[in-house]
């Protein structure tokens, strides 16, 4: 331990404390520009100079990065302490005009104006080097450093230009005390719900509001210690120490008796569709964008705002986007027309808009939907018939300018119409999950041609699949709205669980045998089976078949070069018999 | 008590059969003690009279090998039939077709164009070929007439047995003659040899692994066999496991793939067509390009899977244009 | 025969896939040409080539497989061993003047109840064209004669 | 040393005919951009043609030191030193002197005041006055060929030091030489060593700070490029008193010449095996590298240099810790400067006790200084320690010229102070200097006289500062720049007494919380002007007057009409040159300056040929 007094007031400290941790343990709070507890001292800034008086008389050093001695008297806020604040704080004002908090600080000691000469009034940059250090000790890249000497030096990237070395992580803009560093958007947008448009999410978040288990988890993809494996200021800073980088996702196998896929559907990515803009033009955004951004916890508090901050006057929304559509998918993805109902019901609740629906057909079957769109066209909803062609902010007129348009051919009225809106919000459909393909095959059952998972039969055995014990439930069947999907799922459940109760399987009937007297031990059949369900009996020199493990394919029989091989309601006999039977009548 | 009488008759085939008699060796003077033999064409002097003369029934077997390929040989075997208790159809030709049986994947035509007119050997300036009857210096001269297709004996009379093989094994033979001899014989129909593939005999069995899959089909020139390994697992297109067993494996033990002329175990209907789904099943690619190639690698397919046993098989000759 | 050649063809079909597939064809309303008889077995994997030449044997004028496609076997690789036969098979078939349209191998999967439609039509346009498969029929002891005598009106 | 024997070069081979006359021509970077080097080729020409060669050897040597006169020659063994050479009078002086005997004199050096030529180099002041150690062998070697230094006892110190002497007896014996750095701070090089000797570590390093940034000082340069050998043997040294296997040599990749007499030289030290593994038989390996620098004056500091060796940004970083505890790649690590390395051979050669007895109570050794500014002999010399800013000015470099009178001396380079006349009697040496308000720093000496206006010294230095200020710290940065900007003001006539307040003021904070070195001396120009001359200031300020007349600002160009247009008949050359046009006039008549459209560049003075114009 290291006894030294600051103040006047005696401490003792751990050795390799520095004067500043010190000092602050004792409640004394000496200003810092360029200092971050979680960075290394840089004493740049030199604003947390104090005054040490030790055997070599009095000396002024930074506290920053001065480790304490034993004997050492610290004045943190002598005259001579004052004098060199007062004035390095004057040239970093008269430097950066721009940097609130060093004119705040210097307020503190007095300071209302700086002494010096400025030259440029909106600069904010102090040159603290705190983003340099963050991006290379936290972020472990060095996009950034400092280029130049002395009063023409600037944090840069390396050429000045942009880099691949940079993560866009934002610990510079995060870091920097002055807020000279922001995070812009390439596009040059203002950004009001980074969610929506850009810039990464933080690396740690609780997925969504009331999620289960409402605890946040690390973004291996965004975070910056799996980018780089540098940072770790989370784990630095949580105190009951529950960060752990270690954790792995774990594959665990469990035994099941039966399966039910849920793996549902996947938004149609409207950006596909070129010409109604998505991706490109501002305020083009898809439903479930919508919905987040009507949500009450969602960005905005359930407000429905356009990128720069004010209300939409005019709202337009086009149906089917990405369904009935032979470019993409030609079925009905059966739920848009109704949400497209909701979002345009909400829309004129919350801002007043006027809200115009461009649908092909409008289809409401089901328990009061047919009202709810009653209800709609008496609200004074414009409904057009006709699919949009194109949203464009390309204006013809006085009143299109600054607008979006949308053009479409009003079926009944027989004209193409341009409407100019504030916003447009595309009713995308609904699509099978890319990996379907990949699932499908591993739990063996089959897909339509769209995609969906088949059902082993569309009304016999609509939550079943082809493979035993295997059953469906939800959209990745089909499109479904939430009662269909509560109902099929719980179809789907009811099935599972007969299984379950009834604790046993049943075998497949139609397995293989194998006459042992006949079967010569030629082993033909054994590398045949996917199943390996035949093994070779070596004392009886025969093949014989399992039949709890033979599911009943018949490979092995249609291959056995002596016919000792057989199946169970296919032998060989039956079916020769069943092909002289189809050929017999004319 | 007399001896049962026992005759032997020669259709399409190469002789070979007969040579299995000979190849009892001595034993052939135990069945000479046992039987009495009243018609051997081709070694001892009896004419198709001497056979029409005899009461019906007064063989007690016949044993014909041979395809029937003509009408000389159809009238033969249907009086041996009534002349004989039992009819033994002896060796792989009159049991599948045999090697004369090949045959059926031509016609009459062409097969006289080729002998008689395009074979590189033959002279033949005025082009003339085999008439059943012929004007010889006033008087008429008959040949049998030369049939389109050839068939097996069940096909021309009723068979009672079958004793298989190119040619029967002797210790086959020794085991039929003992059985009529003693009267032990099995339901009518049968053949007279094991009922399971010839795996089951196989000296190499043990070194045929259980995983195979076969990568390239090869033809025992393109490679040096090895003397001890399951032949079907070194590439050759062995047919043993389809082929009923009973000749003790000779030519697996002399290092030659089986070629199947014992013909198939008694579930099969159809030779040919089960030993091209085993062999077929085996080949290790998924793929179609990989299928093709190594099935490719397997020449003359009918003739390898038929070579016994075409007039026997379901499709049993060309279909004609 | 002045009435129209009306095939038959005999299709060996999957139960998973090509059968469900026809019977998907049959809910969707699709027509497909009468010919077919359909021998359902569990596997394309099951169909024995003997099976193939006996329907020929017994009067078919083309035979069908139909399997899953390729990776999508309901047991796995099943429909590998059909295809292996098929191409082994169908030199043969070569060989004894049976036309390749006469004998097919194709992929259906349950959801292509347009694709069985088209598959048979497409065959019994084909093996309309070609006329019936004169195969001819293999003699006993009792048809030779009869046989022998069409033989000779064939020779003449 | 056996190694040393069995390659006879050709100098020693030739050595045992010895040549009638050695010519030592100065090749160093003073005389080789004054043509010494052609004049070299002449003089091998004109011997060749006279069959001379095999009696008549030409050396190029390392500086010599008395660069004003470059390019110089010194003929051996009668010490004849010519200067101020020129390829033209080659022929006359190999055909005279050399020849036929007969030294010829209008060749020869003569003093500024005097009027007879002083033949021998040791009669000339210049030299009289000097004490060579670390440039012990300068102007007699030639750099180039290591056995010319071994034949000045060279490599004997380090072969003494391996075989005979614990590391820790070096050690040892550099504290009790009582040797300090020559860099500047004058921290005891032996206490530093002790240091890093105590050091804990399987790596050490060892480093020669040779990037020597000071305007107008070049004696690291020279001693590398006179005697390179002498730095690779002193690091050898330290490196294995202090335990250090690698050294490292940071020199600026302006110095091209002495860049590649380093890598001549440790190629051969290596050939001869005193450098690289086992050196000289024993256990003792040392591998040397050369880091070019990229000229920044802020890599002279010691934590800087570290980080650009590393590849880093140069910026120093505070210290502690000390490179000695945490330095080139985070192991300890001895900086000393090239002048220091230089001494430590002969320090173990002749022992501490030689060394401890030249020099002061607390300066020990000589120091090397490059004398520059308004002085008769510019040159490079060595002194004892204690000698005073008196002899130097006046004995060694030959006073001032033009008979001016002599204003101050700067010492220690652009962040040393200036000390004024009446402190000329004060002793060189560390404590002395920093009490004066100036320092020791690596040697660099310029003197002023009455022409000199010191508020324009101090802007001129903290020009430099401002410009080579890396930037890290905000004093340092902002600082300079702003009592640049405050100096710049105040020399433009617009400076406030309250200018001058804050300058105090800011020049103090500078200084005691600035970083590194750079920034905590940078002021001490404008405070040691402040201290000594005030009164230029104040007149600058109260009275907008220069009375050097060096800021032009304040300058007023008055043409006196009488002289004008009776001496030089109103020549109108002025009216022609001013490029204000604020002179007025007609031929033969006196010529006016508009004083509102005068720009002050002061073109017609200069041009003026009647001395009708003067500076008010």
């Amino acid at each position: 331990m290291i006894s030294l007094k600051i103040n006047g007031k005696p401490i003792q400290v751990e050795s390799g404390t520095t004067i500043l941790q010190a000092a602050k343990q004792l409640g004394f709070e000496i200003p810092t520009l360029c200092y971050h507890p979680q960075l290394e001292p840089y004493a740049a800034c030199r604003v947390c100079t104090v005054e040490v008086k030790n055997e070599k008389g009095n000396k002024l050093m930074t506290s920053c990065n001065s480790i304490v001695e034993d004997g050492m008297e610290v004045q943190t806020d002598s005259d001579a302490v004052a004098q060199a604040r007062k004035i390095n704080l004057q040239l970093l004002m008269a430097q950066a005009p721009a940097a609130e908090i060093v004119s705040e600080m210097a307020a503190n000691y007095g300071v209302g104006d700086t002494a010096f000469l400025s030259e440029n009034a909106e600069e904010k940059c102090i040159l603290c080097g705190l983003c340099v250090r963050a991006c290379e000790q936290v972020a472990g890249t060095s996009a950034i450093g400092f280029a130049n000497r002395g009063k023409d030096r600037v944090v840069t990237t390396p050429f000045d230009v942009q880099n691949e070395a940079c993560i866009t992580c934002g610990s510079c803009a995060f870091v920097c005390p002055t807020g000279a560093i922001t995070m812009d958007d390439p596009f040059g947008r203002e950004v009001i719900h980074d969610e929506m448009t850009l810039g990464p999410d933080k690396a740690i978040t609780v997925p969504f509001m009331q999620a289960v288990p409402n605890a946040p988890a690390i973004d291996t993809e965004a975070c910056i210690h799996f980018k780089t494996d540098a940072c770790g200021l989370c784990a630095e800073v949580c105190e009951p120490e529950a960060i752990d980088y270690s954790q792995k996702d774990e594959i665990e196998e469990v035994e099941v008796g039966t399966i039910l896929l849920a793996t549902g559907f996947k938004t149609f990515d409207a950006s596909r569709i070129a010409k109604y803009g998505y991706g490109k033009l501002p305020n083009v955004i898809t439903s479930l964008e919508f919905e987040k951004l009507s949500n009450a916890s969602g960005p905005t508090g359930g407000d429905i705002l356009m990128q720069d901050g004010s209300v939409p006057k005019s709202v337009g929304i086009i149906h089917c986007v990405g369904s009935r559509d032979d470019n993409y998918n030609k079925y009905c993805s059966k739920v848009c027309c109704m949400y497209s109902l909701k979002i345009a019901h909400l829309m004129a609740e919350k801002t007043g808009a006027e809200v115009y629906n461009f649908y092909i057909d409008m289809r409401t079957p089901g328990k009061g939907y047919e009202e709810f769109y009653e209800r709609l066209l008496e609200e004074g909803m414009h409904l057009i018939r006709g699919r949009a062609a194109d949203v464009s902010d390309w204006a013809m007129n006085e009143d299109e300018e600054g607008k979006l348009v949308i053009r479409a051919e009003d079926t009944l009225v027989g004209a193409v119409r341009r409407i100019p809106v504030d916003m447009v919000v595309l009713a995308v459909g609904l699509e099978p999950q890319p990996d379907a393909e990949e699932i499908r095959r591993k739990f063996n059952i089959s897909c339509s041609s769209d995609g969906w998972f088949l059902e082993r039969h569309p009304k016999l055995a609509p939550v079943s699949t082809f493979t035993d014990g295997v059953f469906l439930a939800g959209s990745c069947q089909g499109p479904k709205d939430i009662p269909e999907t509560v109902a099929q799922s719980g179809a789907a459940v009811a099935e599972a669980l007969a299984l379950i109760d009834r604790g046993y399987v049943e075998l497949e009937p139609n397995t293989a045998f194998i006459y042992e007297e006949e079967c010569s031990g030629c082993k033909t059949c054994i590398p045949l089976c996917p199943f390996s369900a035949i093994s070779f009996v070596e004392d009886k020199n025969v093949s014989e078949i399992n039949e709890a493990l033979c599911k009943g394919c018949g490979t092995c029989v249609a291959a056995c070069p002596s016919g000792a091989a057989q199946q169970h309601l296919f032998t060989d006999e039956q079916i020769f018999e069943e092909i002289k039977g189809v050929l017999s009548y004319v | 008590m007399s001896k049962p009488k026992v005759g032997f008759y020669w259709c399409a085939s190469c002789g070979g059969c007969e040579e299995a008699v000979v190849d009892l060796n001595e034993g052939v003077l135990d069945v000479v003690e046992a039987v009495d033999i009243v018609f051997w064409p081709v070694a001892l002097d009896f004419k198709r009279s001497d056979v029409e003369a005899m009461e019906d029934g007064e063989m007690a077997v016949c044993f014909i090998n041979g395809a029937i390929r003509n009408s000389e040989q159809k009238e033969m075997v249907e009086i041996l039939r009534k002349k004989s208790g039992l009819i033994v159809a002896f060796g792989s030709c009159s049991h599948m077709g045999g090697i004369p049986g090949l045959a059926n994947l031509h016609d009459k035509e062409s097969i006289f164009n080729r002998v008689y007119h395009t074979v590189p050997t033959i002279d033949n300036p005025d082009g003339t070929i085999p008439q059943v009857e012929t004007s010889v210096c006033g008087t008429t001269v008959e040949l049998p007439e030369f049939w389109d297709t050839v068939r097996t004996l069940n096909q021309v009379i009723d068979v009672d047995y079958y004793l298989p093989g190119c040619a029967p094994p002797v210790n086959l033979i020794v085991g039929a003659v003992t059985a009529i001899l003693e009267g032990k014989l099995p339901e009518k129909g049968a053949v007279l040899a094991p009922d399971k593939a010839l795996c089951d005999e196989c000296d190499r069995r043990e070194s045929k692994p259980e995983n195979l899959c076969i990568d390239e089909f090869k033809r025992p020139y393109q490679i040096i066999i090895d003397e001890e390994e399951c032949l079907l697992a070194q590439g050759l297109l062995c047919l043993g496991s389809a082929t009923r067993a009973g000749c003790d494996s000779i030519c697996v033990k002399g290092n030659m793939p089986c070629t199947g002329c014992m013909g198939p175990t008694s579930r099969v209907n159809d030779f040919g067509a089960k030993a091209l789904s085993a062999m077929a099943s085996v080949a290790n690619a998924n793929d179609e390009k990989d299928v093709k190639r190594i099935i490719g690698g397997i020449a003359d397919p009918v003739g390898s899977f038929n070579k016994y046993s075409l007039p026997a098989s379901y499709l049993h000759r060309k279909v004609r244009k | 025969m002045s009435e129209q050649f009306e095939p038959k063809i005999v299709a060996f079909f999957c139960n998973w896939c090509t059968y469900t597939a026809a019977d998907l064809a049959g809910i969707s309303r699709m027509k497909y040409a009468p010919n077919v008889r359909v021998v359902r077995l569990m596997c394309s994997g099951r169909v024995d080539p003997q099976f193939i030449l006996a329907a020929f044997r017994d009067g078919a004028d083309g035979v069908l497989i139909g399997g899953c496609h390729p990776g999508d076997c309901h047991y796995q690789e099943g429909n590998y061993k059909a295809l292996r036969r098929f191409h082994l098979l169908k030199p043969v078939l070569e060989e004894m003047n049976i036309e390749d349209e006469r004998f097919r191998l194709e992929w259906i999967s349950a959801s292509e109840g347009d694709k069985v439609q088209k598959v048979i039509n497409e065959m019994v346009e084909q093996i309309t064209k070609l006329g019936p498969l004169d195969l001819e029929p293999i003699s006993t002891p009792e048809t030779l004669d009869e046989m022998l005598e069409k033989e000779q009106e064939i020779a003449v | 040393m056996e190694q040393l024997n069995t390659e006879p070069t050709k100098t020693t081979a030739n050595a045992q005919k010895p040549f009638r006359m050695s010519v030592l021509v100065c090749a160093g970077t003073g005389c080789v951009s004054n043509n010494s080097f052609k004049v070299m080729e002449a003089l091998q020409d004109e011997i060749k043609k006279h069959n001379l060669e095999k009696e008549i050897q030409i050396v190029g040597t390392g500086c010599n030191g008395f660069c004003a006169e470059g390019p110089l020659l010194v003929v051996q063994p009668d010490e004849i030193f010519y200067a101020q050479l020129k390829v033209k009078d080659i022929p006359l002086l190999v055909e005279e002197h050399f020849l036929k005997g007969r030294p010829v004199e209008k060749f020869m050096y003569t003093p500024p005041e005097g009027e007879v030529a002083i033949p021998k180099m040791s009669d000339i002041d210049f030299f009289a006055h000097q004490r060579l150690i670390a440039l012990r062998n300068r102007g007699l070697i030639d750099p180039e060929k290591i056995d010319e230094y071994i034949g000045r006892d060279g490599y004997t110190a380090i072969a003494k030091a391996l075989t005979e002497m614990s590391p820790a007896e070096i050690v040892q014996e550099i504290v009790d030489s009582g040797l300090r750095g020559r860099g500047g701070a004058g921290f005891p090089s032996g206490v530093k060593w002790q240091l890093c000797a105590k050091q804990d570590s399987d790596t050490k390093y060892i480093v020669c700070n040779a990037d020597e940034g000071d305007p107008g000082a070049f004696m690291d340069r020279s001693i590398i490029e006179s005697d390179p050998h002498s730095v690779i043997e002193g690091m050898l040294i330290g490196a294995f008193g202090m335990g250090a296997s690698e050294g490292f040599i940071y020199i600026r990749n302006e110095y091209p010449l002495a860049l590649e007499r380093l890598h001549v030289a440790i190629e051969q030290a290596e050939k001869y095996g005193l450098l690289g593994e086992n050196i000289l038989g024993t256990n003792f390996s040392f591998k040397m590298n050369v880091v070019r620098g990229a000229g920044a004056f802020v890599c002279g500091e010691e934590t800087a240099l570290i980080a650009s060796i590393e590849g880093k940004l140069g910026e120093p970083r505070p210290r502690p810790p000390y490179p000695v505890e945490s330095g080139l790649w985070g192991k300890p690590t001895n900086i000393n400067n090239v002048e220091t390395w230089a001494n430590v051979p002969i320090i173990i050669d002749r022992g501490a006790k030689w060394f401890a007895s030249i020099g002061t109570e607390t300066s020990k050794g000589t120091k090397v200084f490059s004398l520059v500014g308004k002085i008769n002999n510019t040159g490079l010399l060595e002194v004892p320690m204690g000698i005073t800013l008196r002899d130097i000015i006046y004995k060694i470099g030959g006073g001032i010229p033009n008979g001016k009178k002599f204003k101050a001396i700067q010492s220690g380079g652009p962040s040393g102070g200036c000390i004024p006349e009446d402190q000329l009697d004060l002793p060189v040496d560390y404590e002395s200097l920093s009490e004066a308000g100036s320092m020791m720093g690596s040697g660099g000496m310029v003197v002023m006289d009455e022409d000199t206006c010191m508020v324009d010294v101090a802007r001129y230095f903290l020009t430099f500062t401002r410009d080579e200020s890396c930037g890290k710290c905000a004093p340092c940065r902002e600082g300079t720049w702003q009592m640049h900007e405050i100096l710049t003001k105040i020399t433009e006539g617009n400076g406030t007494l309250n200018d001058l307040a804050v300058l105090e003021a800011l020049a103090e904070v500078v200084k005691d919380t600035s970083l590194c070195g750079l920034g905590q001396t940078a002021p001490n120009p404008v405070i040691t002007t402040l201290r000594y001359f005030r009164d230029e200031y104040l007149a600058h300020i109260e009275k907008k007057e220069c009375q050097a007349h060096v800021c032009r600002e304040l300058n007023t160009y008055i043409i006196h009409g009488d002289v004008c247009k009776t001496d030089g008949k109103g020549c109108g050359v002025c009216r022609r040159e001013c490029p204000d046009k604020a002179i007025t006039g007609e031929k033969g008549k006196a010529h006016v300056i508009d004083q509102q459209l005068c720009g002050k560049c002061g073109v017609c003075y200069d041009v003026c040929n009647f001395n009708a114009i003067t500076i008010e």
